[in-house]
């Protein structure tokens, strides 16, 4: 109990800070750190959803991008097309990654462990290659976005409006509901799954669909990471959907504590933040980071989590 | 397309996989003896193909330096070894991705900060300079048919000491079952020190050998990593074997994609859309086989129980 | 009328035909004991009525619906439940845990997202009075994985009865338990019989005596005697297999 | 207490970076921000337009239009989302005044509309996508080097000058690859063989170079930047093509590439707005003075960061530092009121240049070092063909 109420407190203490990050920042005239705190946030979504599949579900993904990317480009290709509705553009968004996840989903969970890995990349990559193809919409240059979508025809959801808020709540939501899904009957069979999936299935659990169906919440939800970022962007890229992306969030859940409910959030943090004070330091800033990412491992064992919430965080840890 | 055309493409498919075979086999082992994932491993072709460059500019003898450079490939291999991954090989595959990543972020990084970030060349060496004509308008350069020698040669060297050495069964014996070599009381740390050398001497060797006809440049082992992933998934994880099938395949139907897509695509497609869609499926052909492969045969094409 | 019924039941792997026409049914409130010496294909038989394994001929039934086809998890819900030989839990979850999402898969859809599971005290009732039978009420709240070795064995029945199974396949539950657990394991068990029909694989042959109705001999692949235990016992064909091998309570038996 | 530990820990993060965000912010002096990729092989170019800028700074005593110059130089990683937050960093962190960027057209898209929303003059030292000089075309946007089609157009028109009937056309498979093509296609008559498209970042040629030597081409046009070229180029000539079919090309056989290239690209041909040898007072002076004091010779990417460099030095001495009047600025910039080292150079009305472009081949001078030698002028006074659909508005 003391071990979550500690990753409560936790959750709650970057929450307060970042709802008045703008304003204290602003204050001291460094608003433009905002833009460094959205693209963590931004990240932290994405890496909430793998952390339901790799935490909860022990199915490592190494093409999760692939889902931020056709997040971003349904926005951008329905943006190009006239639809300007944020909440229309999210649904479509959510429909493409969610139909895209389901197929993919079908045939690589009919595999699992380093074999689920291998084929996850292969369906980034595939994905990736298509989105270069895209000659109309930029191909690998990416596309600009001269207009950005609305919300209820307001531009809260732009950077002229209050997109950090957006992301923040958007992010929180995320949190929670990644949270929620672990603790309840489907989150419970999915972690059984992971523990023992022989035994998940003389339980009388299909663990394929149950697997199937988180690989599909996960998929939709990355999306939605792409959608935000495509409108926080600006601007598309098939960047976003590259195997080092994938690695990037795989990266980012390690460092912050596999399947604990804040790691996402914590690496993401620390991936960027350290990035940016390392690369005010000196150009070479990667030799220090390099380095540091193999110390994490060798001597942080269950990531940035456990320097916050040393305990055993009940069943979820 | 001609006939002769298609042969130089088979050649030039072979040579690739040559290429791929050397890194891969490696890989393979690392990982089926060993069960550890080392991203790294891409990292030590680039190290090869620095080493080779400064032992040239310190030598002046291409040959001097590719020995040079496999001897100082196979220290480092095991002095990475020594200092990091055998901290690793208990723990969860996802920490040795990341202490692997970490180290390839790294090593990239020094190159640039050691070489510069221009991208480096070496030249041919004179004896295997030059090109042999195969028809009067097509030439193959001796260079690249040396390659393919010398991957056959190691492919060769590997398989006997794979298949008939005491070291060879107990590898094949990891590969298959790593519990029983550790019941048998091997020196199991010895045994994985010279797997890891070996695999680093041999990505190393891949890394010289690119040296003077690909370009020298930080990072260059990233993706061709990533390709040497998809050999050993398609081969078998852990089989010598089904390395070499799986990277002379993967050379190959790379190589013919990439000149066929665009016209296979061509024949459904209106020329401007078979420009885009040709070169990206041409991309994707490996990876649409990889994911074939493990959905029909997840084992892998020769799996290193059935080398056993 | 039985509630498990075997019929024509053949398995081979390559050469090796490890079960040949196998054929038995189990009636309610019966214990059917599968005895035979290692490699007789018992966990191999176990497996084929489980789903683990696909039969290359021959049906299995369950309250006579034909189930050769089904997934596991579909044997599963449609009433059979099993132990593994090796012990088969959840180690990250709680004693608690393990038996409550067993209890889950037959208490309504799993498809749900958002309330806790660990709240849900129709859950946790009935967890609790599983644990009450397999007398670990007070071992609840303690993680699988920091059982001992006879805990984990009973945890392994606790899971397959919070299922509220019509059938149990019981994959040699005393392996590896010393006297006085395999006596406690027999007493739940000895309880249960009555409840639940069984198929029960075991070495153990004073729990066999003490349990069974009827014990089949498996010898590779084939049901050499059947009868009552003191049938069995005075069968010259059974006492030459069993003999013959030792009895030895060694590797794994079987394919599996 | 580990709740403590993680306040004081953000505490720290943030106030480091407010330190060395605070350095950056001396009242009055001008602030040019750069964003041009630091990280990875294509490294090379960003360093390059660092160097030619910093020279031009170096010789102006650190003073651009009699003002004191702050330069801020940030790496875009070769990421569109790191490119656009380190540009949001110098436009909001920095209030800079200028900023320099980028070496590639994807990383200046991605940074784009977070500079110019902010009315901050944004001056492209090489990357020229259509996409900013048509209907996009903006006030606060230039280009100092080209735009991205018009050196395609060139080797075009060189083609049809030098009597290639048969041309081979290799690209990577991305925009600008594609661009090149289409660039190439407008100016060029002869007969196109075949056009090959490679994967990007791919280094094996060898079934291309099969297809050229049995596709009967007199001529092969490329565009293989950074590694791609060195490779291409070195295979080219291993395949024993380089007698029978000649080797034009765009941005792959530069300065920055012909130290790995060496004796395979000595001849190849190539289109330019500028090549060392150039023979403009101007610039033999600053080619001595850049190897003096970098050891190595300035390719394109150098001459036109430090033309950048002018130009933003004559705007500020035309409006004698006073950068408040936006408009005031944009009329100085426009004016080009500066020496380019390239000789004759003015904006378009799209602010791209109108400028001269060569036939440039590959030469070893005396010192055994590699470079591109200016062969003769091929066309002078070259606009885009976007800049009608341009309607500057301010």
């Amino acid at each position: 109990m003391m071990a979550r109420d500690r990753s409560l407190i936790v959750a709650g203490a970057i929450f307060a800070l970042l709802l008045v990050a703008p304003y204290g920042l602003g204050l001291i005239g460094q608003g433009y750190l905002t833009g460094l705190l959205m693209r963590a946030m931004l990240l932290a979504i994405a890496a909430l959803s793998l952390d339901l599949l790799v935490g909860q579900g022990g199915m490592v993904s190494f093409g999760h991008s692939a889902f931020v990317g056709l997040g971003a480009y349904a926005l951008a290709i329905g943006l190009q097309a006239g639809i300007d509705s944020l909440l229309l553009l999210t649904l479509i968004a959510l429909a493409v990654s969610g139909l895209f996840a389901l197929v993919t989903g079908a045939l690589a969970l009919r595999t699992s462990g380093v074999y689920f890995l291998m084929i996850t990349l292969a369906f980034g990559q595939m994905t990736y290659f298509t989105l270069t193809s895209l000659a109309a919409y930029g191909g690998d240059d990416g596309l600009t976005l001269w207009s950005l979508a609305t919300l209820f025809g307001s531009d809260v959801a732009q950077n002229a409006g209050q997109i950090y808020f957006v992301i923040l709540a958007v992010m929180v939501a995320t949190w929670w509901l990644v949270h929620r899904i672990g603790q309840s009957r489907f989150g419970r069979v999915l972690r059984g799954a992971r523990d023992n999936p022989e035994r998940a299935e003389v339980m009388g659990f299909s663990v394929f669909r149950y697997r199937l169906t988180a690989y599909v919440i996960a998929g939709m939800i990355a999306s939605l990471s792409g959608v935000l970022t495509a409108q926080q962007n600006e601007f598309v890229s098939p960047a976003l959907a590259t195997w080092q992306h994938s690695g990037d969030l795989l990266v980012i859940l390690v460092i912050g504590g596999l399947g604990s409910r804040n790691g996402a959030i914590l690496g993401a943090f620390f991936v960027v933040i350290v990035q940016d004070l390392l690369g005010a330091v000196t150009p070479d800033w990667r030799l220090i980071y390099g380095p540091l990412l193999v110390l994490v491992v060798l001597f942080a064992k269950g990531g940035l989590n456990r320097l916050f919430a040393p305990a055993r965080q009940g069943p979820a840890a | 397309m001609s006939l002769t055309l298609l042969l130089i493409q088979c050649l030039n498919g072979l040579q690739y996989g040559m290429m791929l075979f050397l890194i891969a086999a490696g890989l393979t082992l690392v990982f089926g003896v060993m069960g550890f994932i080392n991203l790294a491993h891409g990292v030590q072709y680039m190290v090869g193909a620095y080493l080779a460059f400064a032992f040239l500019h310190l030598t002046g003898n291409f040959w001097l330096a590719a020995l040079l450079s496999m001897i100082t490939a196979l220290a480092f291999g095991l002095l990475l070894e020594h200092v990091i991954f055998r901290h690793l090989y208990g723990r969860d595959h996802l920490d040795q991705v990341l202490a692997t990543f970490g180290i390839i972020i790294f090593l990239n990084e020094l190159a640039k900060v050691l070489f510069g970030p221009a991208t480096l060349s070496l030249p041919v060496p004179e004896l295997l300079s030059g090109s042999i004509p195969l028809t009067p308008e097509l030439r193959y350069p001796v260079y690249r048919l040396a390659t393919i020698g010398a991957g056959v040669l190691v492919a060769g060297l590997l398989y006997l000491a794979v298949g008939h050495t005491r070291v060879g069964m107990l590898i094949r014996a990891g590969a298959t079952t790593p519990q029983m070599v550790a019941a048998l009381g091997v020196n199991i740390r010895r045994l994985f020190m010279v797997v890891f050398g070996v695999g680093a001497m041999l990505a190393g060797f891949a890394g010289v050998i690119a040296a003077p006809i690909f370009a020298v440049e930080p990072g260059m082992g990233d993706n061709i990593l990533i390709v040497a992933f998809v050999v050993i998934i398609i081969g078998g994880i852990g089989s010598i074997r089904g390395a070499f099938l799986a990277a002379l395949m993967v050379g190959l139907i790379d190589t013919l994609g990439r000149t066929l897509a665009t016209q296979a695509t061509g024949l459904v497609l209106p020329p401007s859309m078979s420009d885009q869609v040709g070169p990206a499926l041409a991309s994707m052909l490996i990876y649409i086989l990889m994911a074939a492969i493990l959905v029909f045969r997840p084992q892998g094409l020769l799996p290193a129980k059935g080398a056993a | 009328m039985s509630v498990l019924e075997i019929r024509n039941l053949s398995k081979s792997f390559g050469a090796v035909q490890v079960s040949r026409d196998i054929s038995l049914s189990v009636a309610a409130r019966q214990c059917h004991a599968l005895i035979g010496p290692n490699g007789a294909g018992k966990t191999t038989l176990i497996h084929q009525v489980s789903g683990v394994l696909r039969p290359d001929a021959g049906r299995v039934l369950l309250d006579g619906r034909d189930i050769t086809a089904d997934p596991i998890w579909r044997r599963a819900r449609a009433g059979l439940g099993r132990t593994f030989q090796i012990t088969s839990v959840l180690p990250s979850f709680s004693v608690r845990e393990n038996v409550a999402l067993a209890a889950q898969a037959k208490a309504g859809s799993s498809m749900r997202f958002f309330a806790p599971a660990a709240a849900e005290a129709g859950l946790n009732r009935c967890a609790d009075s599983v644990l009450e039978r397999i007398r670990m009420a007070d071992r609840a709240g303690v993680l699988a994985a920091d059982l001992s070795h006879g805990e984990r064995r009973l945890l392994e029945l606790g899971i397959a009865l919070a299922g509220a199974p019509k059938f149990l396949l019981l994959d040699e539950p005393m392996a590896g338990l010393g006297r006085a657990e395999s006596l406690r394991l027999g007493d739940i068990l000895e309880e249960l019989r009555r409840e639940i029909p069984m198929l029960l694989v075991e070495h153990d042959m004073d729990a066999i005596f003490r349990l069974a109705d009827t014990v089949s001999v498996l010898v590779e692949g084939r049901v050499v005697a059947r009868g009552t235990p003191d049938q069995v016992r005075a069968d010259p064909a059974a006492r030459a297999a069993y003999l013959g091998d030792g009895g030895s309570g060694g590797a794994a038996g079987g394919a599996a | 207490m580990e709740t403590k530990r993680k306040f004081l820990l953000g505490g720290a993060a943030m106030g480091l970076a407010l330190g060395l965000g605070a350095g950056a912010l001396q009242a009055k002096d001008l602030t040019i921000g750069m964003v041009v990729t630091l990280s990875g092989p294509p490294a090379a170019l960003g360093k390059q337009i660092v160097d030619g800028f910093k020279l031009a700074l170096d010789q102006k005593g650190g003073m651009l239009g009699g003002e004191k110059v702050n330069l801020v130089i940030q790496d875009d990683e070769l990421k569109p989302d790191v490119a656009r937050q380190k540009a949001e960093e110098l436009v909001k962190r920095d209030h800079a005044d200028f900023v320099v960027g980028t070496v590639f057209s994807n990383m200046l898209m991605a940074i784009f509309k977070p500079v110019v929303t902010s009315k901050t003059f944004l001056i492209s030292p090489n990357a020229g996508p259509s996409t900013f000089a048509g209907k996009n075309c903006n006030p606060f946007f230039f280009a100092t080097s080209y735009q991205n089609d018009q050196n395609a157009q060139v080797a075009g028109m060189i083609a049809n000058q030098e009597g290639f009937k048969n041309a081979f056309v290799m690209v990577p498979n991305y925009q600008a690859g594609r661009d090149n093509v289409a660039g190439f296609k407008k100016t060029y008559k002869g007969k196109i063989t075949a056009e090959a498209f490679t994967p990007l970042g791919h280094k094996d040629f060898s079934p291309q170079l099969a297809r050229i030597a049995t596709s009967n081409s007199d001529s092969l046009f490329t565009f293989m930047p950074g590694g791609m070229g060195v490779a291409l180029v070195k295979q080219f000539t291993a395949a024993g093509l380089k007698d029978k079919v000649k080797f034009l090309s765009v941005f792959t056989t530069d300065e920055t590439t012909l130290p790995a290239q060496k004796d395979d690209a000595l001849g190849d041909l190539a289109a330019g707005n500028w090549a060392p040898d150039a023979k403009t007072p101007a610039s033999e002076a600053f080619v001595a003075a850049f190897e003096k004091k970098y050891g190595y010779i300035p390719g394109g990417y150098a001459m036109q960061a430090y033309d950048t460099a002018m130009l933003i030095d004559s705007a500020v001495a035309k409006v004698k530092g006073d950068l408040s009047d936006k408009k005031a600025v944009q009329k100085a910039l426009e004016a080009a009121d500066f020496t380019s080292l390239r000789g004759g150079f003015k904006f378009n009305n799209n602010h791209y240049p109108i400028q001269n472009f060569y036939l440039l081949k590959v030469a070893k001078n005396a010192k055994d070092q590699y470079h591109t030698s200016i062969v003769r002028e091929v066309v002078k006074d070259y606009g885009d063909a976007y800049h009608q659909q341009c309607k500057m508005k301010m």
